[in-house]
């Protein structure tokens, strides 16, 4: 566990989160998922972005939480909120309808096109499957917000070499397969880790790694990965966490008395 | 017209073995105190409707009392799974649960085709998933003016629709305000609408962002204060994040469940809610 | 994002000609001063959407500048005729008038979709109606569940959406209230949006019925006290019903028609709406 | 015109009036065109029927207006509202939902099957089509309503043997058309004038004259009808408006200044 005085130590999560929160720069509007992508949407508003419109499928348009939401209807969302809008008018008007420039979105299972699984897990023969929370918005926000950013923790169980279920498309099998299925949005650009951030290809849409976080190696992240991860032709390193990035996110997170226990390894 | 009743004789009156029932409110307003009354009386073969089950479906899942499930995010906000939901998915503990899964703009449009009574509604949803291949209600329809395909869903029309608000006057309207869901659209989609509430005042007066239902669609209005906990009631109540993190270990495990339920349910013929969670 | 402007400015760099337009307001917030700026400026070949084109729009065919009209009930409200459109129609005067006619529950349907991007909208409307036959934006589909045929409505997105608010912020977010009609359809189905506002304040506060459009959604804010006469703001202004009923007989000559034009809204450059007419 | 103190004379439109009120005894909801039927969608709350919902296509939900709107968004009616709800709602939840028990239309143009004109006219050859509001609320309105009733003044210019353009369908050409359409309300089961009661004769669907006001002959509304018109087996004849009736009438008119200004011939 950091400290919350010590801000030239951190932990991989909070690299993670801080690195979400940069890829909000210029964005006008944001459609936050819960958890890890909230945690960043919100750091953003704090740190890179502070007019950051923060979207949440409950219904709030433009809140401004002060600490952490453990919930997606937590009453600060719609409280701060400069619109509160009924949920069938948040996904046809404002997601459907394009409004959105960024979907922010966790996983649990991700694949080598970005494509999501949320729904089950093959557990092995003769086990019957995992059972997943489910689609939840990401299958419409994966379409139909501008481009759309991940951010989960790498690890072979959740980078996998196949999907046992596709609840979100991202890029499916490559390039051309979003046109074709008419999404208006370009998908996937960035899928930011504990170890460095993937982004698509643009040739293939398959997720190269491009950077790398402060002392991680391209071999561990390869070993997290469940696909032989390619790698782009320059591999860049992110910028260490700035002492205000950081101060920022743990000032979140203890205002936030977040019940997401194992931020911190 | 709504009737002001108590929680069991409008539970008793308007739910029944078998039913499709939606029992709305997106995080905020959940009508726990309903889904109580419903486990004591041992309603049971349900079909269950709810955009976001939540830990107030884990509890009619876990007391054996549905037998299917219309959703499209079954976890608990923030803290993780629902095991009683997902030990009845995964073993079928203590009896088997169908599924019918959406996205939540698929079971959003299906409210709002049920309340608007069509047949189905159109979205842009569902493209690259594998969710239509299990569901027989995601079809398609194309554009008659551009040629788009679109998905259809098939229109949902609970037999009852249970909402927690805050207040009704002694007429029956009723008023929420706050995050206010799909509540409207799963009341109108409903043959049949049961509504607990905080108080009964003399007048409601308009609040921003709040939803009117006046009473003649509605049938029963039971006074329940606090009868969304642990979820809230703005203006009223605040979430108690504290039960839903509590109820991980307690819904994880079988007994510990049982125990609770029998406990601070079914012994609970006076309603205290949320008594002696933490 | 808005960028609060002077309507002079805001109508020029907006609305250009043969552009569809639609310039909502049911009954209440209908933003005449947009529209008489839009004479001033003598932006034509306009196609105008609205549901109940009201003397508004019989000002602006009157003026020569609308090629084509899509409605659906053309009247002025509890006086009768719309003197200036029935003349386009029935005579082509000053210019033929194009029709696109619907019932009140398609063209808020083609809103909704135009609001939703989808290209149609799904109703159980139009049945028996001679309405069908008119149009090409009407036509049908078939659920893919039940067999059943509905009509369907094309998508209208307007190029620019012109409406009246009470408050917009320094940032161009705006609130408007009471009666709100189909304007956020109306706005959200446009590619461009300009508001007019009763005043700026330095905070919106939410109101009971308030309709928020972020800044983010509006290309422009323009401050127009008064800019709904001779329909009215609520909290600011009331309905002048005897400018309506002057209207008639206005509106019934070519030449009393093409006067108060000339006296009231071309030389009016300093906006004094709605003087000398009773 | 009547003297506001008289209440033992009584104009035609008068007559009209008050039954159109009283055809609203034991209706929970209306929806209310402008015109003759808020006239008397009002004078029902305030005399048959005190709890009587009136609903405007505006997005009023259970206005209480204290005098007549001259529009159907006059401020009063969201003012006195139960609810305000937006216009599309309005169409598709409760009017398209089925919520509304009766359905409140004037006409143009109607024929013996009670289909409505309010679209074109044809004035005849080399002239152009005479223009009419057309359609509004109406068509689904007719559609939607568990029943509908009408009110408009009895002439062979209203009531016409063809229609030149079907806005709104009645009873089509004879029983069995709603149902073939699937129109879920009843349609038309009453047509109220300055002269009688007009409803559908059960078997055939047909407009017969089941009530005369009083002092008017049955050859006086074949006169003003443009088709022969059939009576039912026995014609009544509506009760003359009470005192009270009367006076609720000519009250509600006073404080509206209503714009119909040739409603007292």
């Amino acid at each position: 566990m950091t400290t919350t005085e010590d801000f030239t130590d951190f932990t991989r999560d909070e690299l993670m989160e801080v690195n979400a929160a940069r890829a909000l720069a210029g964005a006008r509007t944001c459609f936050v998922g819960i958890g890890l992508p909230s945690t960043a949407a919100n750091l953003a508003r704090n740190t890179v972005n502070p007019g950051l419109v923060l979207i949440y499928e409950s219904g709030t348009i433009g809140s401004k939480p002060t600490r952490l939401p453990l919930s997606i209807g937590d009453g600060e969302l719609a409280e701060t909120a400069d619109a509160v809008v009924p949920v069938p008018e948040m996904f046809n008007y404002w997601l459907q309808g394009g409004r959105i420039d960024v979907g922010f979105l966790g996983a649990a299972q991700v694949d080598r096109f970005a494509n999501i699984n949320t729904t089950v897990v093959d557990r092995g023969p003769d086990k019957p499957e995992g059972r997943l929370p489910g689609a939840g918005g990401a299958p419409e926000i994966a379409s139909n917000c501008g481009k759309v950013l991940m951010v989960l923790r790498h690890s072979t169980r959740n980078f996998v070499r196949r999907l046992d279920f596709v609840t979100t498309l991202g890029h499916g099998s490559g390039p051309g397969d979003r046109k074709e299925l008419g999404m208006p949005g370009a998908g996937p650009v960035a899928v930011i880790t504990d170890l460095g951030i993937l982004r698509p290809d643009p040739a293939t849409a398959e997720l190269v790694l491009t950077e790398l976080h402060p002392g991680i190696t391209v071999e561990q992240v390869r070993a997290a990965t469940g696909w032989e991860l390619k790698t782009a032709g320059t591999v860049g390193v992110t910028e260490p966490p700035s002492p205000a990035e950081l101060a920022a996110l743990r000032a979140l997170k203890s205002a936030g008395k977040s019940a997401e226990k194992d931020d911190a390894r | 017209m709504a009737d002001i009743r108590s929680l069991h004789d409008a539970v008793a009156d308007l739910i029944h073995d078998g039913d499709t029932l939606a029992m709305e409110g997106f995080t905020h307003l959940i009508p726990y105190a309903a889904a109580h009354e419903v486990v004591r009386q041992g309603i049971t073969d349900l079909t269950l409707a709810r955009m976001t089950p939540d830990v107030i479906y884990d509890q009619l899942i876990g007391a054996g009392l549905v037998k299917k499930l219309i959703f499209s995010w079954g976890g608990n906000p923030g803290v993780g799974s629902l095991h009683r939901f997902r030990d009845a998915v995964e073993n079928g503990w203590p009896r088997p649960l169908e599924l019918d899964e959406h996205s939540h703009a698929g079971m959003a449009n299906r409210y709002v085709a049920g309340a608007s009574r069509l047949p189905f509604a159109v979205l842009r949803g569902y493209r690259g998933s594998d969710l239509a291949t299990r569901t027989d209600t995601v079809s398609s329809v194309t554009c008659p003016f551009t040629g788009e395909e679109l998905a259809a869903v098939a229109a949902l029309n609970p037999d009852v629709t249970v909402i927690h608000a805050q207040q009704a006057d002694h007429d029956g309207n009723v008023q929420l305000w706050g995050l206010t869901g799909v509540q409207k659209e799963a009341a109108l989609a409903a043959d049949r609408v049961l509504v607990t509430v905080e108080e009964i005042v003399d007048e409601l007066t308009p609040r921003p962002g709040g939803v009117v239902l006046p009473t003649w669609v509605i049938d029963a209005v039971a006074v329940v204060p606090g009868g969304a906990h642990p979820s809230y009631a703005t203006g009223y109540t605040v979430r108690d994040n504290a039960f839903y993190q509590a109820w991980d270990p307690i819904a994880r495990d079988r007994g510990t469940f049982a125990q609770w339920l029998d406990t601070h349910v079914r012994t609970d013929t006076v309603r205290t809610e949320g008594a002696g969670v933490r």
